[in-house]
């Protein structure tokens, strides 16, 4: 019996990835190096990052309806691959609890500085676990509308700070940014957001049809991309000079937008955009780790192991910073180097393993 | 069926935990909070205190029922710091203050003049201020500012706001800057700040406030001033010029006057760089029409009209070179010229922007002015 | 859950035990008509328990010497008496004598007769059962027993007391047919055949309530509705093991998919043509016999936000009243958990010409604003409860009395500030732009001030998130609830936040009628008349 | 306090599933689950109580680290 009944049209998964690859990064800056350049560093890092995902549907296409874990196991063998998707579940899991840490902290610091951090880790693992409960199909579902909220909300804000933009601030091109600092920040995008979609490996199986996998991935990948391009070019407009010295540049650049005086501090859209897009962000991965344990342990049903999960992942996100400084440090300097092999080493390995020892999905 | 009983246990769930947890921590009521519309900086007696003055209304007074008692009320506290002096008002006020209402932050000329960014990392740092402050400088004491004057809003920090926005839009000869702006000319290696400075006139029932100048700034200090025609010369380089009168003398023998109301204003710099010498070029192109004629000039001539707009040009022009040579007598790149090499010759301005203060006055400034004159509202002659 | 409590109860081991001996205690159906019209008297004035509106009039008819004994049987008041009179006992007592009766009659052959040739009404079947006897009495039949017989005439010549149709009063429009259902059932079909005249336009009946056998009537159109919806429809309403069905609203909570969703995931309406165009959509339609309200299923919640009205009136306007009726909407929902949010977490989000005002009209007001605003919700409910009660010209004066006295009074005597009944009665306004959801609307509304309350917008945007999870979760009788927003389907955009024109709506809702989706021509757009080239 | 609270948490979350595995009668579904939820319980609880728990994310900067001094950049 397979664990996930359910399966979502290639159009659910355009929105799901777009708000994946959304996610976070409405608050957190990759592109905090680069400076004005952050925008084009962006472009670079998606056409990167469109590498990598060419791997992921290469690797779901060949194997048709399998996931992550059975591919492992149908190439690697059933140890090997065991022990690889249990590196690979680490990982999703704990990237999971460091997109709730950002949450939390981002949260705890800046919204509501007198509440403590577990308060909002807690209402969103649960919320997040309704969801994963719930299956692949009404994270879908719920992925369309929350991703077409925040389209919306990013245009309006983007519109609404029009007036305080100076497109001279995107000057000079490449010029300012030394070649070595583009480069990271090329990196640093491309591992994330970009690169994090391989998690969608234990989700592409559940498409409709997965001959369309290929344009999905592509139409998302532009879309995802695109909303982020608009972001950096916003922000870099708005704030200039000073986008490298605030900590959660979005936040800033639309606090100061103020239409007749009404229309004021609406940085709070930027706070329920961070919210729905990690919403999505934390539930996929949820879910991704919840199936794949299930299946590791070859359990009847996920639903059993979604809420110790869950309390591990905000136990976890707890405990692994001490501070945000800590945080940051990790997420600009280890983190694309933790990703890489999950993001590229294993899935080519498992691509060329695949090819050499000739193993292949039977489709249907 | 089961999936449905879960969704509700989920939600019961998540409600009695939400409650359980938010011991509604960050709950604050209105009526908790002491608004803030505006704070200001004085030296303290001990020389390594802040004396911080901070405009708090009282919402009761204002209201449609409201009483009769003050409609604001200032609260002075002294701190090492602006966060630690923020806190000290705990101890004084029966309500916590609350910054995201201000609207102008004063500085006292001497603040000014040792430096004013360590004060404005509360401003840009914490999330709780407005960004969009404006920053003035007051030619006294900084608390003077916030007692009460003559105005109409009732609360002297909302007219002073009142009082420099109206200005840009009607005069545009004194430059301001809010706390961003201000900000981000600070950050810029190749751009300085500049603020407006407000002077009290009178005394008691007769204090009346003033918008006098621009202050412009070398990094975060106040190193001179510009006067109301250097202003406009500022703001014409900056294309920030919206409105305003420009007198100029009626061409012919006599010295009447004729007023010109700005109607339009586009400006460009547009900076060269021809082997050591830099060299920056201003394109003013504006339009007017004639508001007040004190003569009897007949303006509808077409040769007449071409002197006027030659006339009017010229004035542009002296603006413009009088408030350049006062910052470049200065040494503060107050209008961005660094910005706009930049911009145009990043890598020959990667070594000159260490010695900008060097540099910068040697940059020979010239204008290209295209003035026009519209129309002369309703009267096409004068009324002699 | 439930289930459960229920086996904790021990409800279970004590239902099973009565249901056997319900089982062992009934079994006498299937009893003949007997020759002997005396026996079958006694037995129907037995089944009948001698109530005195079960009717028997027996009389005689024929020659003198060989009088042919019958009996009428029928409920008072559920028959039409004058029909009686002239339509059966007439003929038979009068006419027979002229109709050669005495020549061709044939003993056994009597009912056939008095079918055929004397009985002037237009529907009336043989029956030779006992039960069908009984069924047919209290379906308004009147029953003709003959002696010497195993065969009983049931006549239908039902006619009772009905209320006439008038407009309906909860869906009232300005352009649009007036008409609406009433309580009887075959009126009520009548009324859809007038609008659909089309023999694919299948009415079946059920019988469901094993006291009140309550006729059920699902209609749908074959070709259009989907055959598995419709099988489905059937299979619940024949599962419904109950004592009574008395009005729709049985039939609903017996069979909607979500028993536990504050969203009503089955639509109902009053009105013939709102139930034809959900029919000619694809949708399957329940009638129920006493109840003017007519079940439509499968429902969406994007239907709820569509109207009848929207469609009779040109597209332009009906897309601006949709729109703001997802607005009231939206705002019926948020209005006051947004307000504690933002008055209690977020005063920086107040613009500045307000801050003023709204504080210094919550200043000195004793209470927390999440409790004012929790008190003004309940004070609200209680107002529009008592208004809905009371006979039209009470309920008025207290709506004015609420509305104003106490708004007023509540305001200038300090206990709520002012911002807060302004906040409370808007969104009071807004809630009735939608109808269809209103308790869904009511439910989330709390849950939202409380979640606003405690964790400002946090917790709403939270309350917002689960809520969508739940939406889009739901089904309702296999199409997902929140189609065609999600799963998207651009083509049915057409009818959800815009109404196209009606020349554009080319095909059927993709979730319901897709199975025949073509509704009209492409071409249908009007066009200038093709001119002449005479000249 | 803290304590209480999450071990009513507890409580309610072993309520929450048991009774449909029991149903089921999915023993080593609830043997994974009582197995997890006893883990997550006693992290918890350590986290609580402040013990110091060992930091995976500290290896990770370690091991990182290790290879940024390897491949000199």
């Amino acid at each position: 019996m397979k664990l996930e009944g359910g399966k979502i049209p290639a159009n659910q998964l355009v929105f799901l990835i777009i708000g994946f690859i959304y996610g976070t990064v409405v608050i957190i800056n990759p592109g905090r190096a680069a400076g004005n350049d952050a925008w084009l560093a962006f472009i670079v890092s998606m056409l990167v990052g469109l590498c990598f995902a060419a791997i992921y549907v290469i690797l779901a296409q060949r194997f048709q309806t399998k996931n992550l874990l059975e591919i492992n196991d149908l190439v690697f063998g059933p140890y090997l691959g065991k022990l690889i998707s249990l590196v690979y579940l680490w990982y999703f899991f704990h990237l999971g609890a460091i997109v709730l840490r950002n949450f939390g902290d981002f949260l705890a610091g800046i919204i509501f500085p007198e509440t403590p951090i577990s308060v909002f880790l807690i209402t969103m693992v649960l919320i997040c676990a309704s969801a994963v409960r719930n299956g692949i199909e009404v994270i879908g579902r719920t992925s369309i509308i929350l991703t077409i909220i925040t389209t919306i909300i990013l245009v309006l804000t983007s519109l609404l700070s029009i007036p305080l933009m100076d497109f001279n601030n995107l000057l000079p091109i490449l010029q300012t940014t030394k070649l070595k600092e583009f480069l990271t920040t090329v990196l640093i995008s491309a591992t994330f957001p970009f690169g994090e979609t391989v998690v969608f490996l234990m989700i592409f199986s559940t498409v409709n049809n997965p001959k369309k996998l290929k344009l999905t991935t592509l139409i998302a990948f532009l879309f995802g991309g695109g909303l982020l391009l608009i972001q950096a070019i916003r922000n870099i407009a708005v704030l200039g000079t000073l986008m490298d010295i605030y900590t959660y540049p979005s936040y800033t650049a639309v606090r100061a937008v103020n239409i007749f005086e009404v229309i004021t501090r609406i940085e709070i859209l930027v706070v329920i955009n961070f919210l729905t897009m990690g919403f999505i962000k934390v539930t996929v991965l949820y879910y991704a780790v919840s199936l794949g344990t299930a299946q590791l342990l070859k359990l009847k049903s996920y639903l059993p192991v979604v809420l110790p999960i869950g309390i591990l992942m905000i136990c976890l996100s707890l405990l692994q910073f001490e501070s945000s400084f800590e945080n940051s440090y990790f997420t600009y300097t280890i983190y694309p180097f933790y990703a890489l092999p999950f993001q590229i080493f294993l899935p080519l390995l498992t691509l060329l393993v695949a090819i050499i020892r000739g193993k292949k999905g039977v489709p249907g | 069926m089961a999936r449905n009983t879960r969704i509700i246990q989920l939600i019961i769930i998540l409600i009695l935990i939400t409650f359980f947890f938010s011991g509604c921590w960050n709950y604050r009521e209105l009526d908790d909070l002491a608004i803030v519309t505006g704070v200001a900086f004085d030296q303290a007696e001990n020389p390594d205190k802040i004396l911080m003055t901070t405009q708090v209304v009282v919402p009761k007074n204002l209201g449609s029922e409201g009483g009769n008692g003050p409609t604001f009320i200032n609260v002075k506290s002294t701190g090492f710091t602006v966060m630690e002096a923020v806190r000290n008002y705990n101890a004084k006020l029966d309500r916590r203050p609350f910054f995201p209402f201000t609207e102008i932050v004063v500085f006292s000329k001497e603040i000014a003049r040792e430096g004013i960014a360590p004060y404005l990392d509360f401003f840009i740092r914490d999330p709780e201020p407005r960004s969009q402050a404006w920053i003035i400088i007051s030619d006294s004491d900084a608390q003077d500012l916030l007692e009460e004057f003559a105005n109409i809003e009732g609360i002297p920090t909302r007219a002073l706001r009142q009082m420099i926005e109206r200005q840009q839009g009607a005069m545009s000869n004194i430059a301001s800057s809010d706390v961003v702006e201000f900000a981000q000319a600070f950050h810029s290696k190749s751009r300085q700040p500049v603020a407006s400075i407000i002077e009290i006139k009178g005394e008691g029932k007769e204090k009346e406030v003033l918008l006098k100048e621009t202050a412009i700034f070398n990094e975060d200090k106040l190193i001179g001033t510009l006067d109301r025609s250097e202003g406009r010369g500022y703001l014409w380089i900056i294309n920030k010029v919206e409105s305003g009168i420009i007198v100029v003398e009626e061409p012919g023998l006599s010295n009447d006057k004729i007023s010109l109301e700005l109607l339009l204003s586009q400006s460009k710099m547009i900076p060269r760089i021809t082997g050591d010498k830099l060299e920056i070029k201003i394109e003013v192109s504006m339009e007017s029409q004639i508001a007040e004629q004190m003569g009897d000039l007949d303006l509808s001539k077409h040769d007449v009209l071409q002197s006027l707009e030659r006339r009017q040009a010229a004035v542009i022009h002296n603006e413009i070179m009088a408030a350049v040579k006062k910052a470049q007598d200065l040494r503060t790149d107050i209008f961005g010229f660094g910005q706009a090499f930049t911009r145009k010759y990043p890598k020959e301005m990667r070594s000159l922007e260490a010695k900008w203060d060097e540099h910068f006055p040697l940059i020979e400034v010239s204008t290209e002015i295209k003035s026009s004159i519209r129309r002369t509202a309703v009267q096409t002659r004068p009324l002699t | 859950m439930f289930n459960y409590l229920a086996k904790k109860f021990n409800l279970v081991r004590l239902l099973r035990k009565q249901s056997t001996q319900n089982a062992n205690g009934k079994k006498q159906s299937g009893l003949k008509i007997s020759p002997h019209l005396k026996q079958n008297l006694e037995t129907l004035k037995k089944t009948f328990k001698e109530s005195n509106d079960f009717v028997i009039r027996e009389f005689s008819f024929g020659s003198k010497e060989e009088p042919i004994n019958v009996a009428l049987v029928y409920i008072e008041g559920l028959v039409a008496k004058t029909s009686i009179n002239d339509d059966i006992m007439k003929p038979l007592m009068y006419d027979s004598s002229f109709a050669g009766f005495i020549n061709t009659y044939q003993p056994n052959d009597i009912i056939a007769f008095i079918d055929e040739r004397l009985l002037s009404m237009a529907d009336s079947i043989k029956v030779s059962n006992l039960e069908e006897v009984v069924e047919g009495c209290l379906d308004g039949h009147t029953i003709l027993l003959v002696e010497g017989e195993t065969q009983a005439l049931s006549i239908s010549n039902q006619g009772w007391e009905r209320r006439s149709i008038s407009e309906p009063q909860g869906e009232v429009v300005v352009r649009g047919p007036r008409e609406g259902f009433t309580e009887t059932l075959r009126i009520n079909t009548s009324l859809l055949r007038r609008k659909i005249h089309n023999p694919d336009l299948v009415l079946e009946m059920l019988k469901v309530g094993q006291k009140t056998r309550t006729n059920v009537c699902i209609a749908y159109i074959a070709g259009i509705a989907d055959d598995g919806v419709v099988q489905e429809v059937k299979n619940r309403i024949e599962d419904i093991k109950t004592d009574a069905i008395l009005e729709s609203g049985y039939i609903e909570q017996f069979i909607e998919d979500a028993p536990f969703s504050p969203f009503a995931t089955i639509g109902n309406s009053e009105k013939p043509d709102v139930v034809a165009a959900k029919l000619l959509e694809g949708r399957v339609a329940i009638l129920v016999d006493g109840s003017p309200v007519v079940l439509t299923v499968p429902f969406l919640f994007i239907e709820g936000f569509q109207s009848a009205e929207d469609y009779y009136s040109r597209p332009y306007y009906s897309s601006l009243v949709r729109i703001l009726r997802y607005m009231g909407f939206l705002f019926s929902l948020y209005g006051p958990g947004f307000f504690v949010a933002v008055v209690a977490f977020h005063q920086e989000l107040i613009p500045d010409a307000l801050i003023i005002t709204i504080s210094s009209a919550m200043e000195g007001t004793p209470f927390p604003v999440a409790l004012e605003a929790i008190g003004m919700g309940i004070v609200f409910e209680i107002l529009r409860e008592a208004g809905v009660r009371l006979p039209k010209a009470v309920g008025q004066s207290v709506s004015i009395v609420g509305a104003l006295v106490l708004g007023d009074a509540v305001v200038s005597a300090g206990f709520v500030s002012s911002t807060m009944v302004i906040v409370v009665a808007f969104t009071a306004i807004a809630s009735f732009v939608v109808t269809s959801h209103s308790d869904a609307e009511s439910i989330i509304r709390f849950v939202m001030t409380l979640l606003g309350s405690a964790l400002g917008l946090f917790g709403i945007t939270i309350g917002t998130i689960g809520i969508l999870i739940h939406l889009s979760a739901l089904r309702s009788f296999g199409s997902p609830y929140l189609s065609p927003l999600a799963p998207i389907s651009w083509l049915d955009l057409k009818d959800t936040f815009l109404r196209f024109p009606l020349w554009a709506m080319i095909t059927r809702p993709k979730t319901i009628g897709w199975n025949n989706y073509q509704r009209e021509s492409l071409d249908l757009i009007p066009k200038p008349p093709q001119k002449k080239k005479d000249k | 306090m803290i304590i209480v609270g999450y071990i009513f948490a507890l409580i309610g979350i072993i309520l929450f599933e048991i009774p449909t595995l029991i149903l089921n009668k999915s023993w080593w579904e609830m043997a994974v689950f009582l197995g997890l939820t006893g883990f997550a319980f006693l992290l918890g609880l350590l986290m609580i109580l402040q013990v110091n728990i060992p930091n995976p994310v500290y290896l990770i900067n370690k091991t990182v680290e290790y290879f940024f001094d390897l491949v000199p950049i």
